[in-house]
């Protein structure tokens, strides 16, 4: 197996890695579904569960006061993976379509009135298009879609054009529509396009349109600094960053924070309760009814210290380095379709594609018996599917943990693919 | 190739070269059915006279699973009644769910597709073209 | 140390017993906040991310396939733990706290009308009490109180009065006032009071009104019957049966699962999503919005056939014994004042109670240095604590490895308070 | 006993006797504080002329901790300006929270409060005094 010298430094750190998959070693690549845990992520699991579990905030017992450290710990150390000035910005939820509801749901529905617009892009994941759709609909609102290139035009295909953006801010101004959020993804989920953040974030804001990213695919694969990007919100999962599932964060800037109003109900939210209203506690707890997911937290700081300890820029390039391995081995190939920016300065390391004439289905089911894990299927974003005139593709999408050869054993099965389903 | 696969003859003949392609002009009856989780289409069409399936169409936008199981089912139900037909598709449902690994005689011909039923994600495949029949019987009904 | 022979067997099982604090063993009586996880719970979790971790549904491939079989045989497990005929009756949420938001939002809120009333009780929790009143706020709705017997009547302190919500429900017809709900606790995580859901929601449905269930406390506590009990909604959380964080249970009765509408947009809940709406796919998918907690759900699967093997019967019974030696114990002193029923029909195993002149936070305090872990506050019932006429109150929950010599330590202890704070 | 306890003498000294117990008939200065974890309240009244503190009387609904905090701030901040007493409350505050060992002489008095700190969850107990104490530097500014 060729290994570049990260892979061969993080494979023994999951455990995972060891299963075989019909006898074959499992060779993952499906990691923009979710990724795999490093050993220190479930030990921290194991630890809290043997050592300090415990509810938290309300105990003055030894557990619980251990327990409430260890989730105030990790909301700081989240708060400077991302470049968050301080941890009181940071609310913990259970995943990205948690944080992103929460948006929808105690800051822009109770502001967003009739004719009042919504901009959205074509490659969003479900997740980030229907809260917003359930949001307009009760105030009849509207979703303002900004479309991808499928051109090769300057900035590529399936790329966000920026002056499009300007454009489409211009005409609202014009026609006094209001336009009161941006909610764009920083890395696609299928295209694999990284979008110039920054550079929209600024755009938007000079326009008076504060931004929601969703970080679900970025906060794997690059570095994050909410602080440059200048963001209003910033949503991911901990699954998707080799940590737990059921924990999420999102990142709330000031400002917005005291525009908001509460979430769900609850213990831990509030201040005084009395018999027919309540007054709530300060931000962060304000958005975090009910007993939160410490285990999780926990699990979730060991990944973040892992992938610090790594570093996210030596991540990033060993992605690049799998990205351009694979994009030179789909261009041998004519019945390969592939979806998303050919230019690796532009992507990242998802890639969906389709074998002419086979369906993802069957393309996924064959590779499984040679243990390879990729998703097929629209991987939840049917807006863009129906934009790319597809129905489904197949999609892999690397993490640590991958090398080369795992990509050139897909390559070649695609073979057995044609064999089977074309004569 | 060697390596086993769950794509075993039967199933990709039928995958290949499926039976009643298409749609009806003018059918009795008309169902369609759709697959969420993948985008997945299926239409079927029939011409029933006296409860007797006449003749029987689907037009597919699937994967070879759902396109063989599609196949077997026209092949299947093709000259009996609607009732009998509904009856088929509940006794291959049970048997896609069920742990029992008794497979009743009226099912023989199904055998490729239920030797797959340890793959839950290709269930609702298998399923579709069912799920389009019982439609059909259920329109009958009122 | 005297053990029940309940105790004996299952206290090996649980890893965190053996932690000392303050050079003592732990004496963990906190167990309504949450409880401890036996070995097979903490097993469960580190045997899904070494060895079938992926996320669910929408792949293909052997550990999707292994991770969707996990989470919907979780799903059928729990069905059957609580007496639910199918499993497409149970929603997986985060936990109690948002199983009830989820109510509130997608089932009460779309159908309230100014007027409206939503009946409580006075022992509620603060979660199943903000969610409502958000929900009636919005809606000009409001909250009627079901109080709480405090002078010994027939029903004992602490306990409700059947009589006195059949009056309630007669008044509101009086009047044409619609009441849209009950949302009773079936055990009061204060009082300890267990009430009859079963003739309450006889009561309630043959005046037409549905019943929520907080089954927080009694999941743990005693066999759930849905079916038995009727109620249309039961909420609990995971990690107060043992099992982990992160994950919640909600049951739906079928009729109220067709009359509700999504809950969270997203992944996963949707059938079709087109540029300005969407279709939904069916319950329970409909309202599980995003990567669902796989993991936690295979943990929870652990605590509740670790449950089931011991029986809830037994674990009634043992928390009963512990129950009875503590009322005994209490009656000795003149300085402790006990809040809830004094008779063992009516409560269960969490015993709240004041150590006159003495803070609740400064007994806690003075517990932990001999490794006992009470909780001290208002445990999150500002309007119960209020109609008792207290602040806060220390409070005491037992769990099943607890033992009569936990209890008597405590007792004893208490005497250490008496001499620091009172002299 | 010999346990050893986090309430030493003269934190229990304090709580058993608070110093400048209750209310300010009219006080130039007032506020109350309150702890939403538990309930706690606490009601600060202040004599000021000149800007010097010259008297301070505490009421306290709570714990013993937040009772001696209470009593050990009104005998540190009486007879000193309101800004001051403020500077104290924050060097205070951060003491609390930082890792740093070494404590400022101006907080000689307050050493078994701020040896408590590991105790995250009574900090909110010790700051209620300070909390109001702010709100009245605050109000006196604007
Ligand atoms: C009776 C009751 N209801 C609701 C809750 C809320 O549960 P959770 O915090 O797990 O959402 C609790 C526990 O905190 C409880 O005891
Ligand atoms: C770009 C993007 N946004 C949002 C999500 C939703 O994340 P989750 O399912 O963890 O809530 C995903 C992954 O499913 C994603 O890839």
């Amino acid at each position: 197996m060729q290994n570049s010298p990260l892979t061969a430094k993080v494979r023994k750190d999951f455990p995972i890695l060891k299963r075989e998959i019909h006898g074959h070693p499992l060779a993952y690549l499906d990691n923009a579904a979710t990724t795999q845990k490093p050993k220190c992520v479930i030990d921290a699991l194991v630890n809290f569960y043997e050592k300090h579990n415990s509810n938290i905030s309300r105990g003055v017992y030894t557990l619980a006061e251990e327990a409430t450290e260890i989730y105030e710990d990790g909301r700081e150390t989240v708060a400077k993976f991302i470049g968050a000035a301080d941890s009181g910005k940071i609310i913990f939820s259970r995943g990205t379509t948690e944080s992103i509801n929460l948006i929808a749901a105690a800051w822009i529905q109770p502001k967003l009135k009739a004719g009042d617009r919504i901009i959205v892009t074509e490659m969003e994941h479900h997740s980030n298009l229907v809260p917003w759709q359930l949001a307009a609909q009760t105030s009849g609102a509207e979703l303002l879609y900004w479309p991808i290139n499928l051109e090769s035009e300057k900035s590529g295909i399936g790329s966000l054009d920026l002056q499009k953006f300007e454009e489409m801010l211009k005409d609202a101004t014009k026609i006094k529509q209001g336009i009161r959020l941006l909610a764009v993804t920083a890395v696609s989920n299928v295209l694999g396009t990284v979008n110039p953040i920054a550079e929209i974030v600024k755009i938007a804001h000079s326009h008076g349109v504060p931004v929601l990213v969703d970080a679900a695919q970025a906060a794997a694969r690059m570095p994050i600094d909410v602080a440059r990007w200048d963001c209003d919100f910033l949503a991911f999962s901990g699954h998707k960053i080799y940590g737990p599932t059921g924990i999420g964060v999102l990142y709330v800037k000031n400002e917005r924070l005291e525009e908001m109003q509460p979430f769900q109900g609850g213990g831990g939210m509030i201040r005084q309760v009395n018999r027919q209203t309540s007054t709530w506690a300060d931000a962060p707890q304000k958005f975090e009814a009910g007993t939160p997911p410490v285990a999780e937290v926990y699990g979730l700081t060991a990944a973040v210290e892992y992938l610090s300890d790594i570093g996210m820029q030596e991540i990033q390039q060993h992605e690049i380095e799998l990205t351009n391995h694979a994009l030179k081995r789909f261009a041998e190939f004519n019945d390969l379709e592939l979806y998303g920016p050919q230019d690796i300065n532009s992507r990242s390391g998802v890639l969906s594609f389709n074998l002419r004439n086979v369906h993802p289905h069957d393309v996924a089911q064959v590779l499984d018996e040679s243990g390879i894990g990729v998703r097929a299927g629209h991987h939840c974003t049917q807006v863009l599917h129906k934009r790319l005139g597809i129905v489904a593709s197949v999609r892999m999408s690397f993490g640590l943990y991958n090398n080369t050869s795992e990509i050139d054993l897909l390559i070649s099965e695609l073979d057995r693919c044609r064999q089977l389903f074309i004569e | 190739m060697t390596k086993p696969s769950i794509y075993r003859d039967l199933l990709l003949e039928h995958a290949r070269h499926p039976k009643n392609c298409g749609r009806l002009e003018s059918p009795d009856l008309r169902a369609t059915a759709f697959n969420p989780l993948c985008g997945d289409e299926l239409e079927l069409t029939l011409a029933v006279s006296e409860d007797i399936i006449q003749d029987c169409k689907t037009k597919v936008r699937g994967c070879s699973i759902c396109q063989a199981s599609a196949s077997m089912m026209s092949d299947l139900i093709l000259t009996k009644t609607l009732q009998e037909a509904e009856k088929i598709s509940k006794v291959f449902t049970e048997s896609l769910t069920k742990e029992n690994e008794v497979i009743s005689e009226s099912l023989d011909s199904l055998r490729p597709l239920i030797a797959l039923k340890k793959h839950r994600s290709r269930i609702k495949c298998m399923k579709l073209a069912w799920d389009a029949l019982e439609d059909c019987a259920r329109q009958n009904q009122t």
